[in-house]
């Protein structure tokens, strides 16, 4: 069975670690703040200047000051900090942030990601997705395997312009946990009861099977 | 100390000289810390041709969006302009021209056109459309880009609370692209929630130093909100 | 949230992987700010072949002066290294290399260091010895000469206050060069005043976030003054 | 007569205007800011790190945590902020201050200056001298017009290495108020009782002389 998005959000929690400051895309990224590992702390940080944010507000206290960069009202945690746009891409750009996890239409061998633009359809921009890419050396992109038509999003070269290049190592799927390395997607794990032959044949892109790929485990 | 009074009384005041087809940076993300009474002001002028530096540019009916319905915006410079129906429009038919720029890339344009800081590298593009016929080079074995930085004719910033020689400090996260935008304007007006004493604020808790600052008004700000997102008590 | 919970008990912990060799930037400007346990801690651990990265050099027998008792540093990147005569015999005898930058630059290689920007265009130089074998280029006809950013394998700091999580405030100008050194370290460690518990410090007044520091430690300082100069009440 | 320090810096400070930010280095510039004309408000930067400085403190007022670039004991006045050594000179490579008073060795027809260094003697270091003649729209120098030994400071070309090149245009002497265009200096005002004739011959660098040259004035 494919992962869904909660189980994706968990199996992408497994890479947290105590004490990482850590940037969410939206989507399924965003779910990853529900499932952080008992007893181990994470900050996250939100690229239009909060590091520290918390849940969203109670009623009593939305502020309309106290946004996310999803343009959601939140909250900050005790200790946070707040401060500019220019500080925070300093921060992002810097390699400061231990972890950021976004979504993307395709990623390919060479750690290429496009995720911001399809030819055709209105471009909306990209945000902040491009420095996040280009600034961070820990990125978990989060996406389907595989489009709804069946074609596989992790690929030899993109076909679609791209975020950023050769800044991808590593691939959270539906159906399986990949690295990217030597020009090659390196099968790591599979969903539950998702086949090797499946994933191969859904991967377009070279990629390397080991003799075990061990199967991802969820607690109920 | 009257030749550091910024205070102006009206938006007249606050944006005078404004012309037709002169660049104005501004300040928020999103709605989020946006110069409400400048923006207004800009509208009841009816100047055009203008370039918006911008993170955003508002919504239809609100913040910048009100600058399309007169047509008043000739070039926008902005990371992301997906909440808008009439710059969609606008921009399919050719009216508008828009120069997508990365978030972090435009945050430092701001903060270097202000800090005479020409132009810097960084990795950000590198390899994708925004790096396209801008000079790349390798430093330790990195590529990156070459980017200009930006300056405008007027910087328009929203602040929470200022003195009168134009110390400025900015309100959680309505800081954002303000201060940035501040440094960068050739004049710059900003609108604050009120208007305090010199000396009422720390001098080491100030986000804009008056240097950068030449019009000061009080403004009412409506603060619309894009997505309330709450918990259960 | 044991994870970010910076503070260490001693300067041994604090400095502990200082080896020989390693370049290290430090806060303050003359002997305001500076991080004296940190610098006393270097001398004590007797590490050799250092590049020291800030705006001066102490003075004989106090702040970075210290270091060249025991010829520990081999380059000093500073604006101006005047007030030290073990200084200027080192530089003259050819044990030490000097390599002079211009302050407003020395701050900007900091921050851009620490900012993922690996270089950038200014006009401070051009012309000049200091732009002497570096790329020049004309930005809207002016003339700007291209810096590169640096980064250390420490950075040394001096904060007032500082929460566990490692959120820095300075007191007055006591600032200087000390944000810009804390983003620009591969380990940052900041030495304080006084360390309160998470919440107790303002989120819109952080000075240095705590993303940029590494080890935090409480010290003691003698906060020596260069020129005292009064007024009669 | 050639004009005392204090001299000098009256005549330069009836360059300032009301509201100007103003940055005075070492020397007579720090002069100056005895001689404000009355009902007018100047704000004085100091590069590392303060806008709005005020007077010495007295004996209880003295804070270490409290200083100017020439490192002494400083207070702020109501209305000052406090930055950064990157804030502070973003503010003068951007060119936010509006007057920059400094000292020279050496000034020439290009409006270059040296500043800072003399080969064969030990090279103390630029400080912010470069910056702040590199970022400042208006620039006056002062200086003695001439040295100890009768040579003129005032050059067909600077004879020493630069602090910055093309950017003064003001230059206030014990001699001469003079101005620098086209390649040219240009005498404007003249010392009490000094004669056109000792200005010309101090001045190596090409002189223009109008037709009349005022004396300056100077309040008892």
């Amino acid at each position: 069975m494919a992962l869904t998005r909660e189980q994706m959000a968990q199996r992408v929690a497994k890479e947290l670690k105590d004490g990482y400051y850590v940037n969410l895309g939206i989507g399924i990224p965003t779910l990853v703040a529900n499932y952080i590992p008992e007893g181990m702390s994470v900050m996250f940080q939100s690229e239009n200047g909060l590091l520290g944010m918390g849940q969203f507000p109670t009623e009593d206290e939305v502020d309309a000051d106290m946004i996310n960069a999803g343009k959601q009202t939140v909250t900050a945690i005790p200790g946070a900090s707040i401060f500019s746009s220019s500080d925070s891409f300093d921060m992002i750009r810097g390699g400061h942030v231990d972890l950021t996890v976004l979504g993307a239409f395709e990623v390919d061998v060479n750690g290429n990601i496009a995720s911001w633009m399809i030819p055709g359809k209105l471009v909306k921009g990209m945000g902040g997705a491009m420095d996040l890419v280009a600034g961070a050396d820990n990125i978990i992109v989060t996406m389907t395997h595989a489009s709804k038509h069946g074609e596989s999003k992790l690929l030899p070269q993109c076909s679609l312009p791209l975020t950023g290049a050769g800044c991808i190592k590593k691939v959270l799927t539906d159906l399986a946990y990949l690295e990217i390395a030597d020009g090659k997607f390196h099968l790591k794990e599979r969903a539950p009861g998702v086949s090797v032959e499946e994933i191969i044949e859904k991967t377009a892109g070279e990629l390397v099977v080991p003799d075990v790929v061990p199967e991802m485990t969820f607690s109920a | 100390m009257s030749g550091f009074d910024k205070v102006v009384s009206s938006y007249e005041e606050a944006m005078a000289g404004l012309t037709d087809d002169m660049t104005i940076i501004a300040g928020g993300f999103g709605l989020c810390g946006i110069p409400e009474g400048c923006i207004k002001q800009i509208k009841s002028m009816g100047v055009k041709g203008l370039t918006i530096v911008s993170n955003n540019c508002g919504v239809d009916g609100f913040g910048l969006g009100i600058l399309l319905e007169d047509r008043q915006i000739k070039k926008m410079i902005a990371s992301y302009v997906g909440e808008n129906a009439l710059f969609e429009k606008q921009l399919l038919s050719g009216e508008l021209e828009v120069e997508l720029t990365p978030q972090g890339t435009l945050a430092e344009k701001m903060r270097s056109g202000g800090a005479g800081i020409p132009a810097f590298y960084t990795a950000t593009g590198y390899g994708t459309p925004v790096g396209d016929g801008k000079e790349s080079r390798v430093f330790n074995g990195k590529h990156y880009i070459l980017e200009e930085s930006v300056v405008g004719d007027f910087a328009i910033v929203k602040g929470w609370k200022a003195d009168r020689f134009g110390n400025v400090i900015y309100r959680k996260t309505a800081q954002n692209f303000n201060p940035l935008a501040a440094t960068a304007g050739k004049i710059t007006v900003v609108e604050v929630e009120e208007i305090v004493e010199p000396g009422e604020l720390d001098p080491a808790q100030i986000h804009t130093p008056g240097i950068y600052v030449d019009r000061l008004i009080q403004g009412t700000f409506e603060k619309r909100i894009e997505q309330r997102t709450v918990r259960a008590k």
